[in-house]
């Protein structure tokens, strides 16, 4: 049987093994090295490598990420770690105008290997401030990586080819991938950054997804399966660089495209991805390209709103519906099942996380 | 000696703010309350030693850590538990939860849990009092960890810079989550010495007694309501329980057993109960009824909140701007 | 005859009105009451409403932002100004978690009535920090409005209802557009945000463009007509608010649509406007819309280089041709007749600005 | 008296500055050098100074104003020119300019104009050799207006938290642009207090003095190289020309001619001469000579760059990534 293990288990395996064969590596974050270790990906790394490669460190997310940027250009190979992705706004100013630049400003004298993984919260009334998802603004810059990994394999696979990645990469966690399981390699491998995956073949509509929506995503393609209809679903895996010929190919084969972004829709990647297959393939479309997404209003706390706030399988079903002309189905016709709580991955969580 | 009613009354403030936020621990694991929650169980009398010292007027700001901030200040209890269990009657109706809590009506001017953010926006009423040639001052509560964050010490030179009426309260009790200061600041560092430099006035003093968060408090806002500029204070004290949450967390191997237990022998307000009682300022009867009255309070003020009405889900859309009137 | 300033006198006229007529507002920046006076737009005023209100500024760029958002929940307006939109992104926390999000995450308790005027530069070698266009971070953004003047008039009609508006409003103001001339009103007057202008009337094709980009594509159609083309151009003014229906009715009439952002192509506001007229006008477009960019890399410095980088009238026309299916001819075919070095707006710019 | 030598070394590396960056002012109206630069004559003490008390291992960054920091650290001068000229054989082939030089075959990391941003990235350095156990100490050259941004607090309280091999050269010419010091700091604020309440040593001098800037920096250097930590430094000073451009702006009304002629009394360069005339240190043929010498390659760069062929356009798109080999 091949082995499963969780997201963050494949994320702590990764940074083991690079810390253990790779001397340049170090890890840097606020609570890295507490009792909770980054949701699990980062316990027992302090003990294994000591306090200098496994570092907690002062509030103070622009100065590190600087101090990190620094090292880097030294040849070392930080992974920064951010709880939250909200907590970066503070260091935008080293990423954008220092680490996506400094290799280009300085005609390519040195550049900066520098691995950023940031938190992306949800659910259990985080709110306005501790649960945005900004994918966009960092995929608008020049000279940045962003990695959207959302199987175990390819946190594993992605996070070791982040690392490896002699430039800085954005790495984006969903908090509500943590504990899903899945197949991972004990061995080192990589996964490839800028190369999306067919998770499911189909041929009446191509879903564009990534991170925690290919988990709606993927429960929206079961209920159409059932249904004798065939989605294919592609999780990017990245944003930057990103993979637009499988994009382009899929909705050659479909004819139709649905962009499934857990992000704020003014601006968000799905609008990127249209404007790309409008571009490069208009004439096989079908129908107007669909996105499903965040509306344009912070995070409400209250799990009454926040519920209504996030997109979930029947939203893109909803939307599917619309574009494949199909009957409007109510979420138990569709054979959705919903048990407990809405603002929580699972029945474990029963508290802040 | 404090003059009895002040001291009677910081009593009950202190006692109302344990007693609420003990009821939010039990009742939390109901799972109603879906928010995280930062309790300041020990820390209470730095919150009521600095709020007893200002008047209405005068502006509190705090963090994610901002129960004792915002009852300190007389913010409304039935509106911050309906804010905690996410209803439309909620002081934010219910879009900020826990760590935004808002009273314009005490001019609590709210709280967000970005660690340092709101320090300078708390500079910013300052200055528009400024402006406005008001003498109102402005309170700033926040944890040591913010010390941590740049824009504090920006904070302080902009403060100095124009000599605002602003008061700066670190609360701090060593730890930023899990991590101790020694992972976070060198042991030489001195944040009273930082704040001099920039030519503030500050003191250090024990957060545990009240007395002398008040006094300390009471001459930094006589100096800033004076006109004679900004003021920093830092206070030690502990937190009793976990970081976010209702739990207790000395379990976890980042702070011992014994220390939180002689933490909790310098319970703030234990010791100034003992202290009141010795000098006949409350009696034991007195102490009996004040912990029913705010028991009834509490009990009804969560009775208030479970029974609200949630947001309407299209609420979502509301408060996004405001329309030109 | 109509009076005629300049953008960077209606900027100061304005500014001007509002110190002598409302005591909240106030202006604050670094180099505000200095002998340039943010390339004239605050020359004087300092002089006419004293220090108070006319302020300079600690090189804190975060914490003032703080500080202006604090002073705008106790009634003022405050007039915040960054001489190079770059330096902003220090201050990313203080706009994105807070101004955006105060009227929102406290139930509308208290609104952020704040402008923030950011410049964005060109030319002379200001290379990868001090040119960047960032209007897409802050479109993405829900809580702000994003003004995006071109024409004088505009220029002190749209910050005038950003200085009235109650909500946090990002100003963006592109530095080659300081000097150019065109007809003001003296007295106060207001143009909408969220209102887009049809500068010239077409039938043709529909160009969506704003602030500097408006210039090249004004250059370009007249180009056009010339030869018998009728180009809509389209003035956004407010990239968000987003007048969609001006720009859908165009497109409907035209069935062509070409965007024109000066800023990097990924997620560029094109993308945005695209999918829009994508999702509601998909059946009137004759061909797919296409866009003119920046390329995806941070300004390289050389003139040689930077007059690459930067699209102009040329690179507009060249994507008309594609569109409209016209033979493709060269510049001065084109009748674009150009002197001087293309890296200053004009040839009174003889260093660095 | 300062070893004869090292005294002739130190006052051919300010003249050299001195007169290549008069060079550049000169040229500069010829409008081929497309790109903003800020001279730092009337400074030039503070790079040789410091820079002279280095070993070619060692570390240095600097911020928009850096010819003189990129130059006392031995950088090539055609390279810095041929940058200045947009040329493709410059030392970031065009792409970075004036304010974006480096050259890391004397370990001259980079600099970059965003104020402030590029200390952390210093301190960064500093933490890379203290993880690597390298005795290399790292110097970080900022101007006064620097010590405003919140990410220079930051940067001091990780550098003594973990005792980093960094010294902190702040260039104190009163002005940020033509800003005073009055629109910016308290005026009881001291930068050296400040870096002391973070538990930095710090010393504060004269900055147009070499002796006192050698002086000074030797004892900070040898102090961090000994991995007792980091150190703090201020030198007060004068630019003499625009903040930015090549021309004097004594007719603009933030300053006055006569602050100017002031500080041109204590040009660094000038006196440093009278004194090593005086102590038969150099002799005035000795001085023509050296003037020609530096005239000579000055002349050289600029030829060079001239005649240097300007980057491909295709070059847009290159450096934007580094490649994996
Ligand atoms: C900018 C930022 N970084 C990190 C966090 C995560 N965080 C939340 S509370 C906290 C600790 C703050 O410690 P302190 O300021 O001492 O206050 P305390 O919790 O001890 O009351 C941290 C790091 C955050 N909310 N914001
Ligand atoms: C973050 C940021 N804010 C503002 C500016 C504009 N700016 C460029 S140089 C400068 C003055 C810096 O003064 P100082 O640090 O004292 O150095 P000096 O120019 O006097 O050598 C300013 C404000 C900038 N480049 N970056
Ligand atoms: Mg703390
Ligand atoms: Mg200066």
């Amino acid at each position: 049987m091949k082995r499963e293990i969780t997201f963050s288990q494949a994320i702590l395996e990764c940074t083991d093994q690079y810390l253990a064969n790779d001397p340049s590596v170090y890890v840097m974050g606020l609570g890295v090295p507490d009792p909770k270790g980054i949701f699990g990906t980062t316990v027992g790394l302090r003990e294994k490598y000591g306090e200098k490669r496994v570092m907690d460190m002062p509030v103070s997310e622009n100065g590190m990420t600087g101090v990190a940027i620094g090292s880097a250009l030294m040849g070392m190979r930080p992974i920064m770690t951010h709880q939250r992705i909200d907590f970066m706004l503070l260091s935008l100013d080293q990423i954008i105008n220092n680490a996506a630049k400094w290799y280009y400003m300085f005609g390519g004298k040195k550049s900066v290997p520098l691995v950023i993984r940031l938190l992306v919260g949800q659910g259990w009334g985080q709110g306005p401030q501790h649960s945005q998802s900004l994918q966009t603004l960092f995929s608008h810059i020049p000279g940045l990586k962003v990695v959207f990994p959302f199987s175990p394999y390819d946190a594993k696979g992605l996070l070791s080819a982040s690392i490896q990645d002699d430039n800085p990469v954005i790495f984006i966690e969903h908090r509500w991938l943590h504990n899903l399981h899945g197949h991972v390699p004990e061995e080192p491998f990589q996964a490839p950054i800028g190369k999306a995956k067919v998770v499911n073949k189909g041929k009446d509509l191509t879903i564009v997804s990534g991170s925690y929506m290919m988990v709606e995503s993927l429960k929206a393609s079961e209920c159409l399966k059932e249904n004798g209809i065939e989605v294919e679903v592609i999780d990017l895996r990245s944003i930057k660089p990103l993979d637009e010929d499988t994009i382009i190919q899929s909705v050659m084969n479909t004819g139709h495209l649905l962009v499934v972004d857990g992000a704020w829709r003014f601006l968000s990647i799905s609008a990127e991805i249209i404007s790309i297959v409008v571009e490069k393939a208009f004439k096989y479309l079908k129908k107007p390209p669909g996105r499903v997404t965040f509306p344009d209003v912070p995070t409400p706390t209250s799990w009454a709103m926040a519920n209504n706030f996030y997109p979930r399988a029947i939203n893109i079903l909803r939307k599917v519906e619309e574009i494949l002309d199909l009957p409007c189905k109510s979420e138990e016709e569709w054979g959705i099942v919903t048990t407990g709580p809405l603002d929580v991955p699972d029945k474990s969580f029963t508290g802040p996380f | 000696m404090l003059n009895p009613d002040l001291a009677k009354a910081m009593y009950l403030d202190m006692l109302q703010i344990r007693l609420v936020e003990e009821g939010i621990a039990d009742l939390y694991p109901e799972q109603e309350m879906r928010c995280p929650v930062h309790l300041c169980i020990g820390q209470e009398a730095i919150p009521v030693g600095v709020c007893s010292t200002l008047k209405k007027e005068d502006i509190v700001m705090g963090n994610h850590r901002s129960h004792g901030h915002y009852l300190a200040k007389g913010g409304d209890l039935r509106s911050m538990m309906a804010e905690i269990y996410g209803k439309a009657n909620g002081c934010s109706k219910g879009k900020g939860g826990s760590m935004h809590l808002i009273d314009l009506s005490v001019n609590f001017y709210g709280t967000t849990p970005i660690v340092a953010s709101i320090v300078p926006i708390a500079v910013g009423t300052a200055f528009a009092t400024y402006l406005k040639d008001e003498t109102r001052v402005t309170i700033i509560f926040l944890g040591r960890a913010a010390t941590e964050e740049g824009v504090f010490a920006e904070s302080l030179n902009f403060a100095a810079l124009k000599k605002l009426p602003i008061v700066f309260v670190s609360e701090d009790n060593f730890f930023s989550v899990y991590t101790p200061l020694s992972e976070r600041q060198p042991r030489e560092r001195e944040n009273t010495e930082i704040a001099k430099a920039f030519g503030i006035p500050s003191d250090k003093g024990n957060g545990n007694d009240i007395r002398e968060v008040y006094n300390l408090s009471e001459k930094a806002v006589r100096h800033a309501r004076e006109g004679k500029g900004p003021y920093f204070l830092e206070f030690e004290t502990y937190r009793w329980r976990e970081h976010c949450g209702p739990y207790y967390d000395t379990d976890l191997p980042y702070r011992s057993e014994e220390e939180f237990k002689e933490w909790k022998k310098k319970c703030p307000i234990e010791n100034f109960e003992k202290l009141l009682l010795k000098e006949n300022v409350l009696d034991k009867k007195q102490l009996v009824e004040m912990r029913e009255s705010i028991q009834k309070k509490f009990e009804d003020a969560v009775a208030f909140a479970k029974s609200s009405p949630f947001p309407h889900p299209d609420e979502i859309f509301s408060d996004l701007f405001k329309e030109a009137n």
